[in-house]
């Protein structure tokens, strides 16, 4: 039985390990920004699920599972949270992904959603910052244009 | 436990437990009131506690009841005692000269942040005077620099923000030198009780990082202390502070770091570290020298009073530093009395100063022309303070320099030298003195100049005159201050009293 | 059991590593925001890990410190960009106005 | 040897990561660079067996001062215009130190060294006296708050004086006067609230957090934690909840004046602890005369001071990000 369980969170563990590594790698490979998020987002939860779990057969019957599977819930709803927080602001100052047909052209991806009415001169300045990208402070040579999307990096890379 | 006992924990206690008090409670007045209430009482402590020192007594007191080296004691002899002494002292005499022209300066809205913060910032003070603790005197460190950032920050003028960011960076690059020393003194004793240290230390075998640690508390603390190339934050720092503030700070806050200096380097390495009096001779004899003519050139060429002052306090720095490198109980002597004395004679001077921007709402020396005849009591406590400044005899300057130079006499050749920098730097400050005087006195007011025909108020006078008559009378009877310096100096370099 | 914990902490490490990476190099901010709460999470789990390798699982109140804590500073970053981006909008209109 | 190897791992990792934010000309990058700093470094911490730091680190290094950050950068430029000139002297400077510095270490004792003489002199008594003397299994807490309480009254006066300084600067300039209406601004501005799963997500995490502060806040005798940490912790709930229902609210719930006066009484708690131990006739902050029996004495002083601690620090925090999010930029 102690067997069976050192067996199961084992390979619970070296699963969990492979993900989180397979996140990593994704998030440094990965073409540009989304996908780089999607990469991260998932194994951030999958990877930490397993871990956890792993973790947990190995408490025995004390506080520790319970402990392990707070802190698995606040990951399981916190971790989402931050993705969404995150894409919704690279969205709002106008990062947007970048797509490609058959042809190995870019063109620009979706519109964000529908603004609600609330937020209509938030979605015009996107527009407008589209048509006249934002100038770094004069006198600043830009020497990593972060502050701008970057369909060409990503063009690039890919 | 009697009252009596518990009388070197109250000097800290009283303000630390005062500050929240006069934070939280924002009725009209109130903040100044407690303030300088709790100064006081905390004063008239320290000036017991100077009585008992003054007799060659050391006062122990374990916080919380923990034995020495491991719990956190109060370590009061006569140089912690004199030296709270001056805190407390000029702390309450700039409240109660500033309960007017702090009450304009600072208004009612910020009147509590800021008289919380001055509380905190004399307890910060005066907590690093008395705490026979290595890593306690940086605790107080850091509150008395924050709250003297407050303080400045609290000035009229928009610049007072700027100069306040180039006293916490230096002063944050200060600290932090002085916390590496100790922790570096930590690992290799494993003890942070200044007595404990000062016996561990000589202990340790391989010396090169007690060295390193020597090196780096000297320096942070000099740059706390304004000791001359490292002084760049000061002129501004006093310039642009409220007036009140700057007679606090000018006559208390950098003389504390001085303070730990001496404790450090004497009670710490002086017994441990061969050689350490060639060291600290070729550390501080230079940069005294050196701070001495450039402080008074400096002075020389500066137009507004409050930083020919400042400058001039750079030099006065000086002659302690030099004091402090010469090692003999002369010497010493004539470092802590002068860090006494240039303490009263620069808060009277400020406060002087003070009187005359009222009135005259500008601190430019040339604007002065005619204060002698409008202002004549109030130039008369400035003139008194320059005399001082200069070491003419009669004036508290003079008892300093002349420990000074008796000090300087022992050296040989070296000290000869060192007598004629110091009276060419006293002929360099008759020079900005006079230059100050020339203009009050001698020269007629421009024609569309706002004519000045009041005198300052009493109020302002009374404390003023006060601080330049202590002074006169620490200059005729020398019993106290030279007395308990003296003791100081003994102990320190373990001179039979 | 140990190596297995302990190939773990080396896995969870390395993305770390990677996760530096990415800070690093950007290129746009929003990877670096996306670098730094990846971060967070492996280090919940580096915590979680190495608790049981040394044998102090009751550390595991600051994996529980950091789950509930990492994803304040996300919030914070939507909130800044979007009254950026608002202030911005503001802006804009101001000047067509005129 | 394993914790040599994590601790060198992670050490290199905070060397290049400081490097970065030296280097680095956006503020906005500066700032995440060094929420990534803080967790190398409270991981670091946590490696060495610093328990009760890595808890400091995490809430406050990772949570608070990235909001605090952004905070300020929100009310400046996004890009750091020093000068470039002048940059030889203080780099010499600092590699001169820290040549110094690490040719003096090199005299140090072994990382983990039990011989070690930091490991010989006090330490040991305290291991051995707190089981007897104060009785908490925590000994750091009983050297903290009992054998040197002394210095933490002072670092609590630190935070309070802290709070005064950054109070003196944030309330002194005028709030930006924008072209919008206040009002509309400010909704747009303020919050999170249209954002449907970071609203639902994070007001359901406020109570946890606070929650969990709490258990810190009384579970420090026992466990990493203390009064630091827990008032971290309450400041982190209510800042969160300010992030998504907006700063307004966030004031009606913790009011400023509420938050700045909690400040000042926790310092005055700690003090009183202080005063009323020397009235009932023991030192400055003997908790052993305020109860019958020494070591209850020790407990009943422990439990009020790391109280104190906690709500200035929840206090100070509080005030900070209020200062902030007034500013009418949030």
């Amino acid at each position: 039985m102690h067997l069976l369980l050192d067996i199961l969170s084992a390979m619970l563990l070296l699963s969990g390990a492979f993900f989180v590594f397979v996140g990593g790698f994704g998030v440094m490979r990965m073409p540009e920004f989304y996908t780089r998020m999607h990469a991260a987002s998932l194994t951030d939860t999958g990877g930490a699920a397993l871990i956890l779990f792993g973790l947990m057969l190995q408490g025995g019957f004390t506080l520790i599972p319970l402990k392990l599977a707070a802190i698995f819930l606040f990951l399981f709803l916190t971790s989402p949270t931050a993705s969404y927080a995150l894409a919704n602001a690279a969205l709002l100052s106008g990062v947007k992904p970048a797509c490609r047909n058959e042809t190995g052209k870019a063109f620009p991806g979706e519109q964000p959603a529908k603004p609600k009415p609330k937020r209509k001169s938030a979605s015009k300045a996107v527009k407008a910052r589209k048509s006249a990208p934002v100038k770094p402070p004069a006198g600043k040579p830009a020497k990593r244009p972060a502050k701008k999307p970057t369909k060409k990096t990503a063009r690039k890379k890919s | 436990m009697t009252l009596y006992d518990q009388l070197p924990a109250l000097v800290v206690a009283v303000l630390l437990f005062t500050a929240p008090i006069a934070y939280m409670l924002r009725m009209h007045g109130f903040p100044w009131a407690a303030a300088t209430a709790a100064v006081v009482t905390s004063f008239i402590v320290a000036c017991s506690l100077a009585a008992t020192a003054i007799g060659g007594e050391t006062i122990i007191y374990e916080m919380g009841g923990w034995p020495a080296p491991y719990g956190i004691v109060l370590h009061i002899d006569a140089l912690s005692a004199l030296m709270a002494m001056l805190i407390t002292g000029a702390s309450s005499a700039a409240l109660i000269f500033g309960a007017k022209s702090l009450a304009d300066e600072v208004g009612e809205e910020t009147a509590p942040a800021f008289f919380a913060a001055w509380l905190l910032c004399t307890a910060g003070l005066v907590g690093m005077v008395i705490t026979g603790d290595a890593f306690n005197i940086f605790v107080f460190m850091e509150i008395s620099s924050l709250s003297t950032y407050v303080l400045i920050s609290a000035g009229p003028d928009r610049r007072a923000l700027i100069s306040t960011y180039r006293y916490i960076v230096m002063g944050t690059v200060g600290a932090t030198f002085y916390l590496i020393g100790v922790g570096f003194l930590y690992m290799v004793t494993g003890t942070l009780n200044t007595a404990d240290l000062g016996a561990r230390v000589g202990q340790v075998e391989d010396i090169r990082l007690v060295l390193v640690a020597a090196g780096f508390v000297s320096v942070g603390l000099a740059v706390k202390a304004a000791v001359f190339p490292l002084h760049s934050w000061m002129p501004n720092a006093y310039t642009f502070a409220p007036n009140a503030v700057t007679v606090f700070i000018a006559a208390a806050s950098t003389k504390v770091s001085l303070y730990v200096l001496i404790r450090v380097d004497y009670a710490i390495f002086q017994n441990s570290i061969a050689n350490h009096e060639v060291q600290l001779t070729l550390f501080l004899v230079p940069l005294g020298v050196m701070a001495l003519f450039a402080g008074s050139l400096l002075a020389i060429y500066e137009k507004n009073l409050k930083r020919l002052l400042a400058y001039s306090s750079v030099s006065q720095i000086g002659y302690i530093a030099l004091g402090i490198a010469m090692t003999s109980v002369a010497g010493l002597t004539g470092a802590i009395v002068h860090m006494f004395n240039h303490g009263l004679i620069k808060g009277g001077m400020f406060m002087a100063v003070a009187c005359l921007a009222l009135r005259y709402r500008t601190v430019n020396v040339a604007n002065l022309a005619g204060a002698g005849k409008a202002m004549p009591w109030t130039m008369a406590a400035f003139v008194m303070g320059g005399l001082g400044l200069i070491g003419v005899p009669l004036t508290p300057g003079f008892i300093s320099k002349w420990y000074l130079v008796l000090a300087a006499l022992e050296k040989g050749w070296l000290g000869a030298l060192l007598v004629a920098v110091i009276l060419i730097s006293s002929l360099l400050a008759v020079i900005y003195v006079w230059k100050v005087i020339e203009v009050a006195y001698f020269r007629e007011p421009r024609a569309n100049a706002v004519p000045v025909t009041e005198e300052a108020p009493m109020v302002m006078l009374i404390p003023t005159w006060i601080v330049v008559l202590t002074g006169i009378w620490f200059a005729l009877d020398t019993s106290v201050s030279v007395g308990l310096a003296s003791i100081a100096a003994k102990t320190l370099l373990g001179v039979a009293l | 059991m140990e190596w297995i914990y302990f190939v773990t902490c080396i896995a969870i490490l390395i993305t770390m590593v990677l996760a530096v990476v990415r800070g690093l190099a950007g290129p746009t901010i929003f990877d670096r925001v996306l670098a730094v709460n990846m971060f967070g999470t492996k280090t919940v789990l580096f915590i979680a890990v190495i608790s049981f390798l040394t044998g102090r699982p009751d550390f595991l109140d600051l994996a529980l410190a950091y789950a509930l804590i990492n994803f304040i500073g996300v919030f914070a970053v939507l909130l800044f960009f979007q009254s950026r981006e608002v202030r911005r909008a503001a802006e804009a209109e101001r000047e067509a106005g005129k | 040897m394993m914790t040599i190897v994590f601790s060198l791992f992670l050490l290199t990792m905070l060397v290049i990561v400081a490097v970065a934010i030296l280097r680095t000309e956006n503020l906005f990058t500066a700032v995440m660079l060094s929420g990534i700093f803080s967790l190398i470094m409270a991981a670091n911490f946590f490696v060495l067996d610093a328990a009760d730091v890595a808890l400091t680190e995490a809430v406050i290094g990772a949570g608070i001062s990235t909001v605090l950050f952004l905070g300020a950068l929100a009310l400046t430029a996004e890009y750091d215009r020093s000068p470039p000139v002048g940059t030889w002297v203080p780099l010499l400077t600092s590699s001169a130190l820290g040549g110094v510095i690490i040719f003096a270490t090199f005299q140090a004792p072994r990382l983990g060294d039990p011989s070690a003489i930091v490991h010989q002199h006090v330490a040991p008594w305290y291991l051995e006296k707190t089981p007897e003397l104060i009785d908490v299994p925590n000994v750091v807490t009983a050297v903290l708050a009992s054998f040197r309480g002394y210095d933490t009254l002072g670092e609590v006066f630190v935070v309070f004086t802290a709070c005064i300084g950054v109070m003196a600067l944030l309330g002194r300039v005028r709030p930006r006067r924008d072209s919008i209406k206040e009002g509309e601004f400010k909704k747009a501005t303020d919050n999170l609230r249209h954002h449907l799963i970071p609203r639902v997500v994070g007001k359901m995490l406020v109570p946890f957090i606070v929650l969990f502060g709490l258990y810190v806040q009384f579970h420090g005798d026992f466990g990493p934690g203390g009064g630091f940490q827990a008032g971290a912790l309450v400041a982190a709930g209510v800042i969160l909840y300010s992030l998504v229902e907006g700063g307004v609210r966030g004031r009606e719930l913790v009011p400023e004046w509420f938050s700045s006066v909690l400040v000042a009484l926790g310092a005055f708690t700690y003090t009183s602890v202080g005063v009323a131990s020397m009235l009932m006739g023991g030192r400055f902050l003997d908790y052993s005369v305020l109860a019958h029996d020494p070591v209850h004495g020790q407990h009943l002083g422990i439990l009020v001071i790391e109280a104190g601690v906690g709500m200035t620090v929840a206090g100070v925090m509080i005030t900070i990000f209020h200062a902030f999010s007034r500013r009418g930029i949030r």
